[in-house]
């Protein structure tokens, strides 16, 4: 694992530097980089065997909340909006929690997608305060106090972007490793060992869907800075499988695995538009259902079965 | 006045949800057979219609009876064209974790989605002559389409009424129930369950495509319908109880008059009231209002 | 001396089938129990309404003197009644060496966030159960390599982990090959002596229940139909008819 | 004192040089002109995005035959804003970064057209917005780069007022029923403001705003018909208009109550014999392919023409806007290199774009110098049966001139709109024919 933290770390600061040469794939960049936070939240869902369709609820919460916040108080400053967003979707992610824990496989999907879905309407509908389908500004803020224009503020957050995402992979990590992170892992193969254990299942999984509301806050507050723009789409069904999408193709055997995804699929989906634009959505079918064919561990499990590959040889 | 509201609301209540049950049926039966919960329901309910206004339109017109044998015909092309694709498609997923089928599905929806719009493209699609042909009533002085009125929830009950007979009546549905309450021994009675699953996407894709092709001659088919009539479904499904089709009927029904009366008393919470009655309906009964929970043998 | 598991009246009927017939019935510290009976009987059933998966309809079930009826499985086994199970009930997507650690660390009811299974968990106790099992040699296997035989005894390992006071197990030699089975339940025992646990098992073979058996209750339709020192049990006209269909 | 002059001559004599060098310097001409243009290839838009994309395919086709502008050739290359904002917003900037398209004409959704500009301010790119309709895109917001070569929800929807006044005068009750986005409710907010304002008697009975492509209308329009308004206004469009015209005249509701359609115009054609006779229908813009003035004008009927023999079909507004825009485009451009004696630099472009005036297909068009915003007229007609063609056409075709109906340059529109007087609707005149 520490071997995969330098590669990531290589990677990251590889894609850091590519960002801000080429200023037209910062935004791209930045992009892919809360798409995986975002794919890394249902990921640890994953590990419990359980899967969201509502989860872009989360990052759409924190965006309007860093957009509301970045209008009413102009002073409040990038860092400080970032981590309101976050702890708005997180408070939410607690009291969702508690009620969709005790639902399971289809069940535990269908119930987050319809809170998304009443979010969404909800924030379409009420024109007057959520700027409805329109949206809403995000004003641009200062960043660590700096005033910044266009283009520095986006090669700033591009460079918060990868040291957020490098932290979250390594915190991710860790917790999937540790006691309660291998539990969450159990409850995919056997809840009712669990039970006879005497371990509460519901709250592991509860501690496990906070953590992934928070990781796709995060995705969206940062996602609604580099737009400058948030609406309600941000929480719309099919961007929730988008992020399924994102996790199933990266696999969540390794809290890498997210990020790797949400490039593949972030680059696949803008060339697949640009060059035979009214066909990217084809494409993107026709990868995910290759991927999971071929590939059902994702990404990352191509390499897990690499290194059990290479150990075996040993 | 108010009276005449509740009548009204009653009225336009029933005939949505006609078609909100015919959609849903198609979905809540795949998944009650062979526990997939197909997303691509929604691309059947958008080729369904856009194959039902291609026929009209290139029939032009004709009597009644030519209207609706091509409204009929067409969804029952689709659903084999499409149903057999399906499956073909999802065999190979077989017996994969459920929800790698589940995005299996999400994939097919994607691909469908781009190949209407390469094959219908992106204008507007409508052929009323069937809606025209029947006629209309007059009730507390509205004027309503009999399509909508009597023809639309007069099929959704036939339909069901069809496929309660088929499930209870016959070898071959009595097979399917088997199936959906205990595979392993279903299979181990020696039923063909590769048959039966076929046979499952066969006739869910057709009630899709049936919903898409009666909806057609009412509202105009444009890219994208299918992406909201799928959540639309799957709360009507997943409301009801996965699996259940009497559910499916009278959730429709609850969601569909919840909806008129909101477009009477606070048009804004039309769109929400599906989902908030899911959101409610989930809370108090977490396996949906008709289905019996059953307990893992350990 | 009190009762370590205790039942009064224990009643449950699924439709018309009456799987628990107004069980009354004690169970006391340093027993050995097997249960025998024909599949159906209702021993299952009694295990799982002890165990908390299921609520009786009527009667009580007493723990270590404290009334727990109808409390969640969890809760049970905080209280130090643990179970196995007939089919093994394993984390297949872990570890041998982590099934046990995880068993571990519910023991000390912790789950931390950040310190890694491995080093959070006692690794001495979890390499004594492992050797008490023999299961050391293939412990940084997946649970889903093991043979049948090993997931029984993994089974009852995590269970052992758990340190309870009483361990119920649900025919722990059940599909594993006959020659096996005395291994098994040597193992098995040998365990329970040394850590010193109150122990019920269902058991189908009369010669292990010979063995190893301090007492032997016999279930018929849903009640005891005898109760006592395995060789009057055994030589019991009704029980060898009905049970051992002899 | 004398510091002081000497400073200020200082000053100016900078400013001056500054001024000079930015006049002399003028880019050298490229090999082709790239043009970026964001329009939707996919989802419910395309109504209008597809139809738009063809139209400027074949207008640069025959541009670059005739050897493009000052012999450089265009090559534009298409956007699809159906991809949705974010992916939108990257492309954008890919065009104009990587692909370094000097010209950029986004966009048709007002919401995007409200993300491009403060970019394309940012990236110094001259960029058009085609098609959008938001006043508030370019209101106040006193950019260098930006310009709208249409004109916007407020002239289009105070321009609809006084045409419902003039040829419409006493009605007592109005219904709206439009699509719940911002489109949908910005364009009723204004409509009502002014209505209000000039006809305080009116009484509102019903506002609906139905989802985005609703697949069915009729508990709306049970309710419009136990409501039975005099009027009942839609400003929807694509599938959701067709959608509810059509079971709204399936139930005789167009009977009971007129209809005004202000964006009715893109529909006509498809909606063919649906619609009865006498709805009030609006055109986004003075075009219509019956346009009275310039039925018989070259360049209008050989367009119309050419349309449609490629597409099968009549162009719509959006059709219009894009040829607009790329007129525009082509205008700019003469007069920077005339004005520059050489190929314009960006800044030069943006300078040539400022009290511009144009034509497109139809009437001339100026682009007001102080923000840019695009002054254009406003077409409405009244539903006919015609004998050659198998829709609706439209008859008593009225003009209203952009200026009366516009928010006057540097004003704020909510203030302005509440200084409209009943004098718009003697602007309303009847169209010419020529």
């Amino acid at each position: 694992m520490r071997l995969s933290m330098i590669v990531a770390t290589v990677a990251g600061v590889a894609l850091l530097i590519t960002g801000l040469s080429m200023p037209w794939l910062k935004i791209p960049l930045i992009l892919s980089f809360c798409y995986g936070m975002a794919a890394l939240g249902i990921g640890v869902l994953l590990r419990a065997g359980q899967i969201s369709f509502g989860h872009a609820m989360y990052a759409c919460i924190s965006g309007y909340v860093v957009a509301y916040l970045s209008s009413h108080f102009r002073g409040l400053d990038g860092a400080l909006l970032i981590i309101l967003g976050t702890l708005a979707s997180i408070a939410v992610g607690m009291l969702v929690g508690a009620f969709v824990v005790r639902y399971r496989e289809i069940f535990f999907g269908m119930l987050n997608l319809a809170i998304s879905m009443v979010l969404f309407t909800v924030l379409g509908k009420f024109y007057a305060y959520t700027g409805g389908t329109d949206g809403l500004r995000v004003q641009r803020p200062t960043l660590f106090g700096f005033e910044l224009g266009r283009t520095e503020f986006e090669s700033a957050l591009l460079v918060l972007a990868v040291i957020l995402s490098l932290a979250v992979i390594w915190g991710v990590q860790r917790y999937f490793r540790s006691s309660a992170g291998e539990a969450l892992a159990a409850i995919k193969t056997n809840e009712t060992r669990l039970e006879y254990l005497g371990v509460s299942a519901k709250l592991l999984l509860w501690q496990g869907y906070v953590l992934s509301a928070g990781l796709c806050g995060l995705a969206g507050s940062l996602f609604g800075l580099s737009q400058g723009l948030v609406t309600p789409e941000m929480g719309y069904w099919l961007r929730s499988g988008e992020f399924v999408f994102i996790a199933i193709l990266g696999g969540s055997g390794h809290a890498v695995g997210a990020f790797v995804g949400a490039l593949l699929y972030e680059f696949l989906k803008m060339y697949a538009a640009a060059l035979v634009s009214g066909a990217w959505q084809m494409i993107l079918g026709v990868t995910l259902i290759v991927i999971i064919y071929f590939l059902p561990k994702g990404l990352v499990g191509l390499l897990s079965e690499r290194r059990k590959a290479l150990r075996g040889d040993a | 006045m108010s009276k005449d509201i509740l009548i009204l609301a009653l009225l336009d209540g029933v005939s949505y949800a006609g078609l909100l049950f015919l959609v849903a049926l198609g979905l809540t039966f795949i998944f009650g057979v062979v526990r997939i919960l197909n997303v691509a329901h929604g691309s059947l309910y958008a080729c369904g219609g856009y194959a039902a206004a291609t026929l009209g339109l290139w029939l032009g017109g004709g009597s009644l009876g030519v209207s609706l044998a091509a409204l009929i015909g067409s969804s029952i092309v689709v659903g084999i064209v499409l149903g057999t694709l399906l499956m073909l498609l999802l065999r190979r997923f077989q017996d994969r974790d459920p929800i790698l089928q589940l995005l299996v599905t999400f994939g097919a929806f994607m691909i469908f989605e781009d190949l209407q719009r390469m094959i219908w493209g992106t204008q507007p699609y409508f052929v009323a002559d069937v809606v025209n042909q029947m006629g209309t009533s007059e009730v507390l002085g509205v004027i309503y389409m009999n399509y909508q009125l009597l023809f639309v929830p007069g099929a959704a009950l036939g339909v069901y009424a069809l496929l309660q007979w088929f499930l209870n009546r016959t070898l071959m549905g009595r097979q399917i129930v088997a199936v959906t309450h205990d595979r392993e021994v279903a299979t181990a009675m020696g039923i063909n369950a590769k048959r039966i699953a076929y046979l499952t996407f066969v006739v869910g894709a057709m009630l899709g495509a049936l919903g898409g092709a009666l909806a057609s001659p009412t509202t105009s088919l444009v890219p994208g319908i299918g992406a909201d009539m799928i959540v639309l479904s799957f709360a009507v499904v997943a409301t009801a109880g996965l699996g259940q089709i009497s559910g499916a009927l009278i959730t429709a029904l609850l969601i569909g008059l919840s909806r008129s009366f909101c477009v009477y008393l606070y048009p804004e919470l039309e769109v929400v009231m599906p989902y908030v009655i899911m959101v409610l309906v989930l809370l108090v009964r977490p396996q949906g209002l008709f289905t019996v929970a059953q307990a893992r043998r350990i | 001396m009190s009762a370590l598991l205790k039942t009064e009246g224990l009643t449950l009927a699924f439709g018309g089938l009456v799987v628990a017939n107004g069980i009354d019935f004690e169970l006391h510290e340093g027993e050995r129990l097997a249960v025998i009976g024909q599949n159906g009987a209702g021993k299952t059933t009694f295990i799982n309404i002890c165990t908390g998966l299921l609520r009786p309809s009527a009667g009580r079930v007493e723990f270590d003197g404290v009334d727990i009826t109808g409390k969640s499985p969890r809760h049970i086994v905080r209280r130090g009644m643990a179970r196995s199970f007939q089919l093994p009930q394993l984390f297949l997507d872990h570890s041998v060496r982590q099934c046990l650690e995880l068993a571990g660390m519910a023991r000390q009811s912790r789950m931390p966030w950040w310190r890694s299974l491995a080093s959070s968990a006692d690794a001495r106790e979890v390499d004594r159960v492992l050797e008490l099992v023999n299961l050391r040699a293939r412990q940084h296997e997946p649970a889903s390599n093991l043979p049948e035989g090993q997931r029984k005894l993994l089974d009852v390992a995590m269970s052992l982990m758990l340190e309870p006071r009483l361990l119920i197990m649900d025919e722990p030699t059940s599909g594993v090959s006959s020659e096996e089975k005395h291994g098994v339940m040597e193992i098995v025992m040998g365990a329970l002596e040394e850590k010193k646990v109150t122990a019920i098992f269902v058991e189908h073979d009369v010669d292990i229940v010979r063995r190893y058996a301090t007492r032997v209750a016999a279930w018929i339709s849903g009640g005891i139909a005898a109760d006592g020192s395995p060789d009057t049990v055994l030589a019991d006209a009704n029980v060898r008819r009905e049970v051992l269909g002899e | 004192m004398f510091k002081q002059t000497v400073l200020r001559v200082g000053v100016l004599a900078a400013f001056s040089l500054v001024a000079l060098h930015g006049a002399v310097q003028a880019a050298e001409k490229p090999a082709e002109l790239k043009v970026g243009i964001t329009t939707f290839l996919s989802g419910s838009a395309s109504v209008f995005g597809v139809p738009a994309r063809d139209a400027a395919q074949m207008y640069i086709e025959e541009l670059n035959a005739k050897g493009g502008i000052d012999g450089v050739k265009i090559k534009p290359i298409y956007i699809d804003e159906g991809v949705g904002g974010d992916r939108l917003l990257s492309e954008y900037r890919r065009v104009v970064q990587e692909e370094k398209a000097e010209l950029m004409l986004a966009s048709i959704s007002s919401g995007n057209c409200n993300t491009l500009a403060p970019v394309a301010e940012d990236l110094k790119v001259v960029n058009l917005m085609w098609d959008c309709g938001t006043e508030k895109a370019l209101e106040g917001h006193g950019y260098r780069y930006v310009f709208r070569t249409q004109a916007n929800a407020v002239t289009e929807m105070v321009a609809a007022v006084a045409y419902l006044l003039k040829v419409n005068p006493d009605f007592k009750t109005i219904a709206v029923v439009n699509q719940d986005y911002a489109w949908g409710r910005d364009s009723w907010d204004i409509f009502r403001t002014v209505l209000t304002q000039l006809k305080p008697d009116v009484k509102v009975v019903a506002e609906l705003f139905p989802k985005f492509g609703a697949p069915d209308f009729s508990a709306e329009v049970s309710r419009l018909q136990v409501l039975r308004p005099d009027v009942v206004l839609s400003t929807s469009w694509g599938g959701d208009l067709d959608t509810f015209v059509r079971q709204a005249s399936q139930r005789g509701l167009l009977r009971t109550s007129k209809f005004y359609l202000p964006l009715g115009e893109s529909s006509l054609e498809r909606l063919g014999q649906t619609l009865p006779d006498g709805v009030l229908i609006g055109a986004r813009g003075d075009h219509y392919f019956l346009h009275p003035s310039y039925l018989n004008d070259e360049k209008h009927k050989t367009f119309v023409a050419k349309f449609k023999e490629k597409t099968g079909s009549y162009p719509i507004y959006s059709v219009y806007h894009m040829v607009q825009a790329l007129d525009a485009m082509v205008a700019a451009y003469d007069k920077a290199i005339k004005q520059n004696a050489g190929w314009p630099s960006k800044e030069q472009l943006a300078e040539a774009f400022r009290g511009l005036e144009f034509r497109g297909l139809t009437s001339a068009v100026t682009i007001r110098p102080e923000d840019g915003q695009g002054m254009e007229e406003q077409l409405f007609g009244i539903t006919t049966t015609s004998s050659e063609h198998s829709f609706k056409v439209l008859k008593d075709i009225m003009i209203v001139p952009a200026e009366p109906v516009t928010t006057p340059a540097g004003q704020h529109t909510p203030d302005w709109l509440k200084t409209v007087t009943p004098t718009i609707i003697d602007a309303v005149k009847p169209a010419q024919a020529q």
